[in-house]
């Protein structure tokens, strides 16, 4: 304790002692990828190859025009075996490129450059080239974080390594292993936004990490601010608040209070693009969970199906039924089939053994305030619930139901079980089909009229 | 017709005739109802004074108010004690209680509670004879006390009702209140000077008219 | 005005159960609530709204035609207002103990919702003879109400019906609350609630049928 | 009406690769994955056994006539919970512990010598008008111990105030009735030592004499976290500061603050009645006005009103306000602006 925190929030049970000292280990090459061409918040990628084609690893197989959006890359050489609708790890089918590998791999390596000698433009060019989203889960491109609007000053770069999601430890091994590429990486986005602070907020749980980084930062003006472990410190805006003490308003971006916040594993991506002239192909992913055999930190190329990463670390085991996520417990996406692939986005596959964690049933509200003593977004989440569920929308709205981040602390606490956060998500869906229908409506009067 | 002639005399006819019913309805019912009110004082104070067969009113003038008081009288019209209400709050709302004084001065001869809006069960038993009879022969010098859960030691004490003693307090504190207010103003040998008039023997029917307290009780 | 087609014998059971005062209209709850603590004091409530609710019933009807319809409210009041002092005179000339019991209730007659209801709802459109029916049935309806309310109340707040001890008191100990406004208002809601249960069950038997 | 949703329908009915490892099906579920191990009936066990000091305590005191009274409350709880849970068609959910809870509590409130019926008449009105009438657990308004309690107060007011000095210092003969602390302070002006208020050793109801016994429970609740801190440390908190207050003004006609927190109730109440979970308000600010406002009401009522004690009000009173507080104390949303300029 003593360490610098948000409100509220929760101390769930962590079980990273599972990986938490395990060294990431490289997979193997996979046969085939399969390549969602959209991996990332924003618009899709047009194909930019062919069936039949041969690629190589790192060559360009995706890209569109549209700001908000990143080019996706082929993770290993081989040819174009088919581009289809494939299940996305995020629940939806997105059209994706399969590629047949042929073996062979590249070695990716290079000198350090100056990084005074680039311009912050070509910088985010590079960044953008390379493909680089967050790597924390949400996968929003990089390069748009990079790029402010006219008129907004960027003040501080904040390096994530809090990982809060109990389980991964994927971020912690990057900080652990790789932590001179971590501080360059955010010496690199600090010249690429023209902050003059840069910091790495890291949970007090990782010792090995913040030592690490410690002796990497050395006399660089870089602060390292040790957390409180708690969930969801990890979140943007609670790492921006613990961190820095601001509050990033509602409806508005960390970008309005001056601050960017970048994942640490992006920050190694950002130093691999730059040096090695790396895509973003490959990345470092948590296999655990108390339904996983040999629990591993594993460097997956991008595009391998979730199934042989699994087989690498033992396979699926335990009994009852399983739930395997993409992520982690708190937020992590079930998956209905182990075909799916390995995206930028994913940080951890975790298998959930027993599906007894979730009851079916659940218990009247008995009104413990847990849930509001819980939500960090300042929320009254068994009201947010009740109005979602009775689709009362007025009142979801009243309550800033709007504002949920998500993050499930609600439910987790909820001494009834009652799945509170799949509640609000129905209230924030109606209000959002609400919205879509007003404005089709408003279109229909305008043609007609 | 004139609409606003019609509704004019509309009224007019109603509020007459209401008015003309009335009249006669009081004018039979109104004697009753003060023979009611006559005769339930009257039990009042024979109960508390237990000898007395008849009694006169006396009545004096305090600033703005007027302190009556009954002198009670047996068959050969003889004073034998003197009688008066005693108000004041009590757990919920008023409690009344006719006082009887023994000719003396010393002694009381018995109360009655007239009004009480105490908890039935609890401070209502201070209108259960119980609790009533205590106060025959009670001394009013220095003052009537209350004791909890014991035997009254002293000839001025009686026991309070268990679990009511806000209630028995209250009692108690209004007859001590009325009393050192009548034996101020009502001394023993200027009794006779305040005799508003000889009780009439059959129906002292006017009586109550001039008794403000009383013509306040007819409120009810 | 519009004279329906009911039958009298319609007219009269309409108050007994359909459109019973407290527990259907929720219309007089004063006295409902306020001097039912026993069977007798509900009895008397009752008559004296009998009385005034037959009394203005009938001279309202009887009038109905003559009335100017914007000083009619006026003229029904002082109608009422005259039946109630009556009525409140007799209690107080012949049964002082009940005038004492009901206090300023039966004064407050004047304010029941129920005599002024029936004169602007019935009376002033309907002949006398129905007119009649209709205040003896809401008068009788409102009176068994009270009485309803008075027996449970003094059946488990005094233990007695008619002040008539049931039991020995070492038998049963009375719930003092039943005679006090708290009672009143618990055994008006059960009442309420069963009356809504019973007429709800009576509808779906109909529905059924 | 064209709807974007439906694109994505149709992509979704593309068929899919079923399963994981043999053909096995995966479980699917909205996150969060992960649930903490609490549990209704795990919070309202443990309340019970918060219970027993208190429990223990007064069956010392009061002998086996207090395990009659509670054996007898707890039962008639659970026959009512089961009988309405029954009527209603509802799951039957007697041994979630919450009906044991109402039955201990109601049973602590009592007097040691209070007849069986009159106990079983409490529970049936707790359980049945206090919370099955509301809906069951969770949705009623007020605490259903107390509600019992405050209608044998009105229904039988002179057994609810018939108090036994307990038997360790009964004297040889049969002490018939014997003031509580809080009556002789009011109507004699006598206090009783904080030692005797502390153990328990005086006159009183059931459960609330024994401030030692009471604490122990409490305590261990708040270790567990099944007890909010700003609600007993609020209530207790007011109590003696503001009974202090006139303490201070003149020590000779008012108690001092520790007597006020170890007679009566106010321990039971601050610790068990007070933090009931489903009568508090959820909110941070909620939770402060309601037990400091609690707190206060007790003390005036204590000091200024017609009834020696003023906890059971004063809580039932605060209840009433709860929704109205849950209403109008709503945290501040997490970057909330403050005043909506636009």
């Amino acid at each position: 304790m003593g360490h610098k925190t948000f409100d509220r929030g929760i101390h769930p049970s962590y079980y990273k002692e599972l990986t938490a000292s395990k060294r990431v280990e490289s997979a193997p090459l996979p046969k085939t990828v399969t390549i969602p061409l959209q991996q990332h918040l924003g618009a899709a990628c047009e194909p930019l190859v062919k069936k039949g084609d041969l690629v190589i690893e790192g060559q360009k197989i995706g890209d569109v025009k549209a700001f908000v959006s990143a080019p996706v890359h082929a993770s290993i050489n081989g040819k174009v075996k088919d581009i289809e609708l494939s299940q996305h790890p995020g629940g939806v089918r997105v059209l994706s490129v399969v590629i047949e590998g042929d073996g062979t791999a590249k070695e990716w390596s290079g000198a350090e450059i100056d990084l005074n000698s680039i311009a912050p433009e070509a910088l985010r060019d590079a960044v953008r080239e390379a493909g680089i989203v967050g790597m924390g889960g949400a996968a929003f491109p990089t390069s748009v974080k990079l790029a402010p609007p006219k008129g907004k000053a960027i003040e501080a770069v904040i390096l994530n390594g809090c990982e809060c999601e109990p389980f991964l430890t994927a971020d912690h091994r990057i900080m652990a292993e790789e932590p001179g590429k971590v501080v360059w990486g955010l010496k690199a986005l600090m010249r690429a936004t023209g902050a003059a602070k840069g910091f790495i907020g890291i949970e007090e749980n990782k010792p090995d990490a913040i030592e690490a980084l410690k002796k990497a930062v050395g006399s660089t003006g870089i602060e390292i601010i040790v957390l409180e472990a708690k969930y969801p410190q990890g979140a943007e805006k609670m790492l921006i608040k613990a961190a820095l003490g601001r509050k990033v308003p509602v409806g508005k971006l960390p970008l309005d209070v001056g601050v960017v916040v970048n994942n640490v594993g992006t920050a190694v991506a950002v130093y691999e693009a730059l040096n090695y002239k790396k895509p973003l192909i490959e990345r470092i992913v948590t296999v655990s969970g108390n339904g996983v055999r040999e629990p591993k930190n594993l460097k997956v190329r991008v595009g391998t199906s979730f199934e042989e990463v699994l087989g690498l670390c033992g396979g699926i085991t335990g009994e009852g039924e399983k739930e395997v996520l993409n992520g982690g417990p708190m937020m992590g996406i079930a998956q209905s089939t182990l075909s799916v692939p390995v995206v930028k986005g994913t940080s951890g596959i975790t298998v959930i053994a027993s599906g007894k964690i979730k009851p079916e049933k659940y218990d009247p509200c008995i009104k413990c305030a847990s849930c509001v003593a819980a939500c960090p977004m300042g929320l009254m989440p068994y009201r947010l619930g009740d109005y979602g569920l009775k689709q009362m929308l007025a009142n979801f709205k009243d309550f800033d139901g709007q504002s949920c981040i998500e993050c499930g602390c609600c439910s987790y606490v909820c001494p009834a079980k009652r799945p509170l956060l799949q509640w609000i998500r129905m209230g924030k869906f109606f209000i959002r089909r609400e919205a879509q229908r007003a404005a089709a409506k408003a279109n229909n009067n305008k043609a007609t009229s | 017709m004139n609409p606003v002639a019609k509704m004019f005399l509309n009224l007019v006819v109603v509020g007459a005739l209401s008015g003309g019913i009335l009249a006669a309805v009081f004018h039979k019912a109104d004697p009753m109802i003060q023979a009611n009110k006559e005769k339930e004082l009257k039990e009042a104070i024979f109960v508390v004074l237990p000898e007395a067969k008849d009694y006169k009113t006396l009545e004096k003038k305090v600033g703005q108010e007027t302190l009556v008081v009954y002198e009670g009288v047996d068959a050969a019209g003889a004073p034998v004690g003197i009688a008066f209400k005693a108000d004041g709050g009590g757990f919920q709302g008023n409690i009344g209680v006719m006082v009887g004084l023994g000719l003396d001065y010393l002694k009381l001869n018995g109360i009655k509670i007239l009004d009480q809006v105490e908890t039935p069960g609890l401070g209502n038993r201070i209108a259960n004879p119980e609790f009533q009879d205590q106060f025959k022969g009670i001394e009013i010098k220095p003052k009537v006390e209350y004791i909890k859960n014991r035997k009254p030691e002293k000839p001025n004490q009686i026991q309070s009702i268990t679990g009511a003693t806000i209630s028995s307090d209250a009692v108690v504190k209004n007859i001590n209140n009325a009393i050192t207010k009548v034996l101020g103003e009502f001394p023993k040998e200027d009794l006779g000077k305040y005799v508003k008039k000889a009780a009439a023997p059959a129906h002292a029917g006017k009586d109550g008219k001039e008794s403000p307290k009383e013509s306040n009780d007819g409120g009810k | 005005m519009a004279e329906n087609n009911h039958t009298l014998w319609y007219e009269f059971k309409k108050g007994l159960w359909q459109d019973i005062p407290p527990f259907r209209l929720v219309l007089g709850t004063c006295p409902t609530l306020a001097v039912t603590n026993s069977v007798i004091n509900g009895f008397a409530m009752g008559m004296a709204t009998l009385f005034v609710l037959l009394g203005s019933n009938i001279i309202i009807s009887a009038i109905r035609k003559y009335v100017a319809p914007q000083v009619r409210i006026a003229a029904y009041v002082v109608i009422i207002a005259l039946l109630v002092t009556v009525a409140d005179m007799f209690l107080a000339a012949f049964f002082p103990p009940v005038s004492k019991a009901l206090g300023p209730y039966v004064p407050l007659i004047v304010v029941n919702c129920i005599i002024l209801g029936r004169a602007e709802a019935y009376a002033q459109k309907n002949p006398v003879l129905p007119s009649i029916m209709d205040a003896l049935g809401i008068g009788i309806g409102f009176t068994l109400s009270l009485m309803t309310m008075g027996l449970i109340r003094e059946i488990l707040g005094f233990g007695s019906i008619f002040n008539i001890k049931l039991l020995p008191p070492s038998l049963f100990e009375p719930w003092i609350v039943m005679i006090l406004p708290a009672g009143a208002f618990l055994v008006f809601g059960a009442l309420i609630a069963l009356v809504n249960y019973l007429s709800s069950r009576k509808a779906a038997e109909a529905d059924k049928a | 009406m064209e709807d974007k949703t439906i694109d994505k329908a149709e992509l979704k009915s593309a068929p899919e690769t079923p399963a994981g490892p043999g053909g096995e099906r995966l479980f699917v579920t909205s996150s969060p994955h992960f649930l903490n191990k609490e549990s209704v009936p795990k919070i309202m066990h443990t309340v019970v056994l918060a219970l027993f000091p208190a429990m223990a305590a007064s069956v010392y005191f009061f002998g086996l006539r207090a395990l009659l009274l509670y054996v007898i409350c707890i039962g008639a709880c659970l026959a009512t919970e089961y009988a309405f849970q029954k009527y209603r068609k509802k799951p039957i959910k007697i041994y979630d512990g919450s009906a044991i809870i109402t039955g201990i509590l109601l049973a602590m409130t009592l007097p040691p010598g209070f007849p069986v019926f009159g106990a079983i008449l409490g529970s049936v009105f707790a359980i049945g008008v206090g919370k099955q009438l509301f809906g069951g657990l969770g949705f009623n308004i007020f605490n259903p111990a107390l509600l019992g309690r405050a209608f044998l107060m009105a229904t039988y007011p002179v057994l609810t105030t018939t108090w036994v000095e307990p038997r360790t210092v009964q004297k040889a003969v049969d002490a018939v009735s014997a003031a509580t602390p809080l009556a002789l302070m009011k109507f004699e002006g006598k206090l009783t030592p904080v030692l005797d208020l502390f153990t328990g050793n005086v006159a009183g109801s059931l459960g609330e004499t024994s401030a030692i016994a009471i604490l122990i429970g409490g305590l261990f609740l708040r270790y567990k976290g099944y007890v909010n801190w700003k609600l007993p440390l609020g209530y207790l908190g007011s109590m003696a500061v503001f009974s202090g207050i006139f303490w201070l003004i003149d020590p000779s006609k008012y108690p001092d603050p520790l007597f006020h927190l170890f007679a009566g109730g106010a321990m039971l109440g601050a610790w068990f009645m007070v933090t009931d979970m489903v009568t508090s308000p959820t909110t941070d600010l909620g939770q402060w006005i309601f037990a400091i406002t609690g707190g206060i009401m007790a003390v005036v009522i204590r000091l200024f009103g017609g009834l020696p004690e003023g906890v059971m009000y004063s809580i039932l009173f605060m209840n009433a306000f709860v929704p109205l507080l849950n209403k109008h104390t709503r945290p501040r949303v997490f970057g909330a602006v403050k005043a909506k300029a636009e």
